[in-house]
């Protein structure tokens, strides 16, 4: 079980500066419309985040960073990493609003309540802030990638490190995923293309998979995972068939045992990695390419 | 019945054996129905009598003239419970040899049969068995290629693949169908062969001659066939997770060295296998009592001078024409081929020396040369005799046609003309003018 | 859809597989041993994390190709051993935590 | 050793009675190979079925170019197809039909005819014009090589569903019956007389 937690993004080229997210924020805190005691805050374009194009508008809001300065600067441990949650907690009575916690915050995520003269900071609503469902533009967004990888991150990637697929390859990133979350109790199918071709089935002796793997002809991937599902269906073994295939090995050459597997009800579960377009002989174009495309 | 009640009968005698309690013991004995001693029947239910016996683990199967009843006896047995196997119903050939492959790497032994353009279609994962190792049993039910369209006999389509990989043995008589049959499971799954085994019988000749044949013993095919163990050397098993025939090859590093040893591995199996083919037939005869010839049989070639040489069903009537040739005084013999992969290059040879002239009668077409494949495979045995054997090409029973007594006397008359150094350079077409 | 579904008979032979420890090595081509590539020396450009921007989200680990974000105690980092240098997770962090910069090899 | 062809029509059962008739003999303790004639059996088209049968084993596996027997199922098959080519002397023909000999032609050197109303019987037995069992039948009346027992134990191995099985075993009761035997004296009729029907003793 890893440690990551959903946080708030912002899109500031939605942002349309009308902070109906700041009193959202303070009637959820404070049930007052007085946006003194919002902890979101929407500022003229201050501070520009590197990269991106300056933007009308910057939001100063915490954003309950992994190494948290606000809290080793704290003298009084009022602020401290809630395990759970990932939320910074702050604690009223501890704080002494000396504000040492500002410093060093990279997101303007900290800072005085005038209204009440104390310290004020977001503490994402026990995971629904009301900021985000309340602003119009969606410029504010919760991202909940941690919950995929509190759900997914220990288990085992089945596939070896390196894979030589090309940079940045959306194929290696399904199909590593695709097979944590399959697991091991698996027969793996990669019908030629540029998953076997990152080495998926390995390269002279070595494999590049840690479950059972094996190159189907480009036309039958389904009818071989069907035949291996029967054997082990009369061995009383439930196994998980899986084949991981491309456009071509799916809709074109590989469609007729695939579409005979479907209509004997065969139990596989089929993976189509549409890349539009035969890939690994470089580039050809496939059944589903998109006219023009090329 | 409505369509979704068919639908879902069909469903429910495919649903696997859930993990959840009812799954079917992996294990278990249970007396079969009772097989008949003896049936009065053509090839094709010779062959899936064979089958029953032989108690595959999956059969996939499709529909082709002149294999069609063999696959519909195959249902049928499966349905009365004579065969407890999972029947595949695919969608084609190339499905078939696929579906296959899939369950051989899981451990199942496995059958099936096909012929010509089956056969063609089926092509690109049969010439991948072999290199799989895999010992998976095919009848090649035999018929001319097109074009010329034609749905009858021949044996072009199984001439067509001899450079695959798969031990190829062709069958004379529907008895020898039936315990060629069982013989190649345990030729195939022997450890020092593990590979796909042929068994061709001629269309409509065989496949739909019905006569009387003798099955054996439930018990006595069990010890023949022994434990089985199919997929020793490469599974696709979660318990022993590997890859299988990952790329290998290329021009660097172990590429080249490892590829060379997977083929030579291979050329091994095919010469083991013949020592296997010659096992198998000696063991079958002693526990069986019927006895063929495992490579080539000899028939009166000792006192011969010239002889004729045949392959598959055209053999009964090239014999008794032998034999009315002899009550002519006509000094004749004749070579069966059986096992044509591997071709047994000594067994020929040790016939061919018998000999001063051979009449080769094929009944398929070697475009590239001219000429019978079978007539310039002898040829190239014929080469370790040293000498120079006069030999003529003869083609006949070409999809389907009848290959009988009157042409085979014809044919041993112009083999004869041979020994008085008359030359036959391009080949006889014995039914040309039918 | 009255009558019942005719039961398979169960004349399985006892079916115990016996795998020899060595197969040699010229039959199916197989292999067991993992590949060992380390593709980090793809790379001509590097990502470098920004501990103090990143929120521990793991937007990174989930769009890495080669799965080669690993957690730590208070972000989240880059294994340089196979890290490709594609860019995506500086392309996808929504804190802007990671910037690219050139290879200068080790 | 004899050669039969047997002559039909597609779906009249000559196949299938060759069949039959194999199991048949094969429990009079005879060697038989049986293979129809390959091509597309169309209902209706003439078909034939080759059949040999020796009291030694048969290796050849061809047509029949030169039957001895000859067995035409289906009344007007004779007018599409020469049953009779190439016949040997002395041979006989089993028919059915209504016609009178004399009525019919055939080679002179015929030695043995035998006709049976198949098509009548079956009429009243299957309602439909289906002959191949009760031809059955009639051939045993003919050639006395099979007895009515072996052609009942044929009959049940082929797959009839309970209803066909009774009306089959009444159809080849009532073919053997119903079978009138003809011996032609003509000249070049076979030396060894045939044998009255029913007598097995005088096997070939």
């Amino acid at each position: 079980m890893g440690n990551a937690h959903n946080s708030i993004i912002f899109h500031p080229e939605k942002c349309a500066g009308c902070s109906t997210c700041m009193l959202a924020c303070a009637r959820a805190k404070t049930g007052s419309d007085d946006i003194r005691h919002s902890r979101i805050a929407i500022q003229p374009g201050a501070m520009t985040l590197a990269g991106d194009a300056p933007a009308e508008t910057a939001l100063a809001l915490c954003r309950q960073c992994g190494d948290p300065k606000c809290v080793q600067n704290c003298p009084s441990t009022a602020l401290s990493i809630n395990a759970d949650s990932g939320v910074i907690d702050w604690n009223g009575n501890k704080c002494i609003d000396c504000l040492l916690c500002t410093v060093g915050c990279s997101y303007g995520g900290i800072a005085v309540n005038e209204a009440d003269g104390r310290v004020m900071k977001c503490d994402m609503c026990a995971g629904d802030p009301a900021c985000v469902k309340a602003c119009p533009n969606g410029a504010l967004e919760l991202n909940r990638s941690a919950e995929l990888y509190q759900e997914f991150g220990h288990k085992e990637d089945l596939f070896v490190p390196g894979l030589s697929a090309c940079q940045g390859c959306n194929s290696e990133l399904l199909i590593r995923h695709t097979l944590r979350k399959v697991g091991s109790n698996v027969v793996l199918a990669t019908p030629p293309g540029c998953i076997p071709g990152m080495g998926t089935v390995g390269y002279n002796g070595k494999t590049g998979s840690k479950v059972p793997v094996f190159h189907p002809l480009l036309t039958n991937t389904a009818s071989m995972l069907a035949g291996i599902k029967k054997q082990y269906n009369r061995l009383g073994r439930d196994v998980t068939m899986l084949a991981l295939a491309g456009d071509g090995g799916v809709g074109d050459v590989g469609f007729q045992s695939l579409s005979g597997a479907a209509e004997r009800n065969e139990q596989m579960l089929f993976v189509c990695v549409d890349n539009e377009g035969y890939m690994n002989t470089g580039m050809q174009s496939s059944g589903s390419t998109p006219a023009g495309s090329w | 019945m409505s369509i979704d009640q068919s639908k879902a009968i069909k469903q429910q005698a495919d649903a696997p054996a859930k993990s959840t309690g009812q799954a079917r013991p992996a294990v278990s004995v249970k007396a079969l129905r009772r097989l008949p001693d003896s049936v009065v029947c053509d090839g094709n239910e010779a062959s899936a009598w064979a089958v029953a016996l032989a108690r595959p683990d999956v059969i996939a199967i499709y529909p082709i003239t002149p294999q069609s009843s063999l696959v519909e006896y195959l249902s049928q047995f499966v349905a009365e419970g004579l065969i407890d196997a999972e029947l595949m119903n695919v969608e084609g050939e190339h499905s078939v040899m696929s579906a296959l492959q899939g369950a051989a790497l899981a451990g199942a032994r496995t059958y099936t049969a096909t012929c010509g353009p089956g056969l063609a279609f089926m092509f690109e994962p049969y010439i991948r068995t072999p290199g799989l190792r895999l010992p998976i049993v095919t009848s090649l039910v035999t018929r001319d290629t097109l074009t010329p369209q034609c749905v009858w006999g021949g044996q072009q389509d199984a001439m067509l693949v001899k450079e695959v990989g798969w031990i190829q043995m062709y069958c004379e008589s529907v008895q020898e169908v039936l315990d060629t049959t069982v013989m190649s499971f345990r030729i195939g799954e022997h450890p020092d062969v593990m590979l796909p085994v042929n068994v061709n019988s001629d269309g409509n000749y065989l496949s739909y001659g019905v006569t009387g044949i003798d099955l054996p013993e439930q018990a006595d095919v069990d010890a023949f066939l022994g434990q089985k163990n199919i997929n020793w050397h490469a599974a696709l098993d979660p318990e022993r997770p590997m890859a299988i025939d990952p790329l290998t090859g290329g021009a660097g590093g172990p590429g080249p060295s490892l590829f060379v040893g997977y083929r030579k591995g291979q050329c091994d199996a095919m010469q083991n296998a013949l020592q296997v083919i010659e096992d198998a037939h000696e063991e079958w005869a002693q526990r069986v009592g019927r006895r063929f010839a495992p490579l080539i049989e000899q028939y009166r070639l000792d006192d011969a001078e010239y002889a004729i040489v045949t392959i598959g069903s055209m053999t009964g009537a090239a014999k008794d024409a032998v034999d009315a040739a002899r009550e002519r005084g006509e000094p004749v013999g004749l070579i069966k081929v059986k096992t044509f992969r591997p071709f047994p290059v000594a067994a020929m040879q040790k016939a061919l020396s018998k000999v001063k002239a051979i009449g080769v009668v094929d009944r398929a077409v070697n475009f590239g040369w001219n000429s019978g494949p079978l007539f310039q495979e002898t040829l190239a045995a014929a080469h370790g005799l040293q000498r120079y054997l006069p030999a003529a090409s003869f083609i006949g029973g070409l999809a389907g046609a009848d290959i009988t007594t009157d042409h085979f006397d014809r044919i041993i008359h112009d083999t004869a003309r041979l020994l008085d150094g008359q030359v036959i350079d391009s080949p006889v077409w014995v039914n040309q003018h039918d | 859809m009255s009558q019942p579904i005719k039961t398979r008979a169960d004349n399985l032979i006892p079916y115990q597989p016996i795998y020899p420890d060595q197969v040699p090595d010229t039959y199916c081509p197989v292999a067991k041993e993992p590949a060992q590539m380390l593709p980090g020396d793809w790379r001509s450009m590097r990502p470098v994390v920004d501990r103090d921007k990143c929120v521990k989200c793991a937007t990174c680990w989930i769009y890495c190709p080669v799965q080669c974000v690993v957690e730590k105690a208070a972000w989240f980092d880059i294994n340089l051993a196979t890290c490709k240098g594609c860019g995506i997770c500086a392309q996808e962090c929504p804190q802007r935590a990671i910037t690219m910069i050139e290879e200068a090899g080790k | 050793m004899h050669e039969l062809r047997i002559h039909g029509r597609g779906g009249q059962g000559a196949v299938l009675a060759s069949k039959i008739l194999a199991k048949a003999l094969v429990s009079e303790g005879l060697h038989v190979t049986a293979i129809p004639a390959f091509g597309f059996e169309r209902r209706g088209a003439p078909v034939a079925a080759f059949m040999r049968y020796s009291d030694r084993p048969i290796r050849r596996i061809n047509n029949i170019y030169s039957p001895d027997t000859v067995m035409s199922i289906d009344p007007s098959v004779i007018h599409s197809v020469n049953i009779f080519e190439g016949m040997q002397a002395g041979g006989t023909w089993i028919h059915t039909g209504r016609a009178e000999p004399d009525e019919l032609v055939f080679p002179d050197s015929l030695a043995t005819l035998a006709l049976c109303d198949a098509v009548g019987i079956a009429m009243q037995v299957f309602r439909r014009n289906i002959t191949n069992t009760i031809m059955l039948g009639a051939f045993a009346k003919a050639t006395g090589l099979v007895s009515l027992d072996a052609l009942k134990k044929g009959l049940e191995s082929a797959s009839f569903r309970d209803a066909g099985l009774h009306q089959n075993m009444l159809a080849v009761e009532r073919g053997y019956e119903e079978t009138r035997l003809f011996h032609l004296n003509n000249a070049c009729a076979a030396k060894t007389p045939k044998p009255a029907a029913g007598a097995l003793e005088d096997r070939i």
